[in-house]
């Protein structure tokens, strides 16, 4: 069982990542992964460059607690996240999410709940450069119904403190 | 009762401010109390206020505008998250 | 675009495949994707070794109508499906989906898609050794059910032609 | 009507033959038909069988009782698929 939250300013390399959630595992048949990546275009404008603002300290904690809620809800044989920040360009690797599982569809559910909750609760900022000038990216509503539809949104973490 | 407070993307740069030490006054007993009591502080504050879409961090935990402030905590506003 | 599938003896490097679906390819923001591994159990019993069977030349067809009818409900960039058969070990990759999109949501959902109809219906068969000798793999229900989730199940793909 | 038929997996290992050349009698004009043919055969060939959770394909497309049958076709009978 592995389970590990990275947040750094170096790439990763995705293949060794995935290899590692069943190495030494022979109980996993299922590793489901997700890459986001930069893109070259947001709102209908070009994007030539990005900065990933973080709030260093709460991230790491936040990925935690993100993945444990995951590791409570489904039986998972090893969950990683590795999230950059700092200067990123198109093309580049934001985040990484792979979940091992002995089955495909924890494996599934699992990867595609963690990026929802990341989505909503990982303290990440996206600065992007246009041609129209450096613009902050907004907060989109429908990453807020992706993480309600696991019917633990937004408004349940900030009542249940 | 002393915090600290950061400030963070189109936030931070609304304020003109990333960290500040804060004595609080009595009568701010909450992360909502805290964010009105800084909204009024005048040019930039406003975006504190009321109607803005505005998260908020105790020690480091998303958290709402009733949670209770105590001496020592880390206190953080920001937008949403745009992460991932 | 990059849309392709593999049936192959041969193992396949995951993060080249990944690194593939999106390279010089700036629109796309999300990559989703899945590896099955072979399990050391089964049912209960220890599986020292597996033989996948398959039908030469419906294999590939059945696996790029699958990827058609994928990109037929997504908008979707790249699509990737390897596909071992042959002798395997526990362990060992049998089964590569990757999709790139624009966003999460259709990467994920796509994926999750091809592997539902690859299980039920790409022709391929597993023959696991156990201490109790050598065996075929039963097809489960949950199979049948997961791909019948996407609302064309298999009695559909019968009454269809 | 000449047809190729093919047989995978357990159903291959119960009746005993991967692939066959068959002239086909006048009256299976079926998939279904060509099934319950062969299911008569005899020892082995009830695998075929009513109740038996038999897949098929024509020429290499997934395909119901009812597909119709045509000189050349390639029929293949097996078990519900594993892999992934």
């Amino acid at each position: 069982m592995s389970v590990s939250v990275s947040v750094q300013e170096a790439d990763f390399d995705t293949g060794a990542e995935i290899a590692a959630l069943s190495a030494g595992q022979p109980e996993v048949g299922a590793v489901a992964s997700f890459v986001g990546l930069v893109r070259d275009t947001s709102e209908g404008s070009d994007v030539s460059a990005m900065t990933l603002e973080h709030y260093p300290g709460m991230t790491e904690q936040a990925l935690e607690d993100i993945v444990a809620e995951a590791m409570q809800r489904w039986t998972l044989h090893g969950v990683r996240v590795i999230h950059r920040f700092g200067p990123l360009l198109p093309g580049d690797q934001i985040v990484f999410v792979g979940v091992a599982g002995a089955h495909r569809g924890e494996s599934f559910e699992a990867c595609a709940f963690i990026m929802d909750y990341l989505k909503t609760r990982a303290p990440f900022w996206k600065h992007e450069e246009t041609p129209e000038g450096g613009r902050w990216v907004d907060a989109r509503e429908s990453d807020e119904s992706a993480a309600k539809r696991w019917s633990e949104g937004w408004d349940d973490i900030e009542q249940r403190r | 009762m002393k915090v600290k407070v950061l400030y963070f993307a189109s936030l931070r740069e609304a304020v003109g401010c990333a960290s500040e030490d804060l004595d609080v006054p009595a009568e701010v007993h909450t992360l909502g109390a805290l964010r009105a009591f800084l909204a009024a502080r005048g040019e930039g504050w406003e975006a504190l206020g009321v109607g803005r879409n505005v998260r908020a961090a105790l020690n480091q935990q998303m958290s709402g505008a009733e949670a209770a402030l105590a001496a020592g905590d880390e206190v953080a506003f920001f937008p949403p998250v745009t992460g991932g």
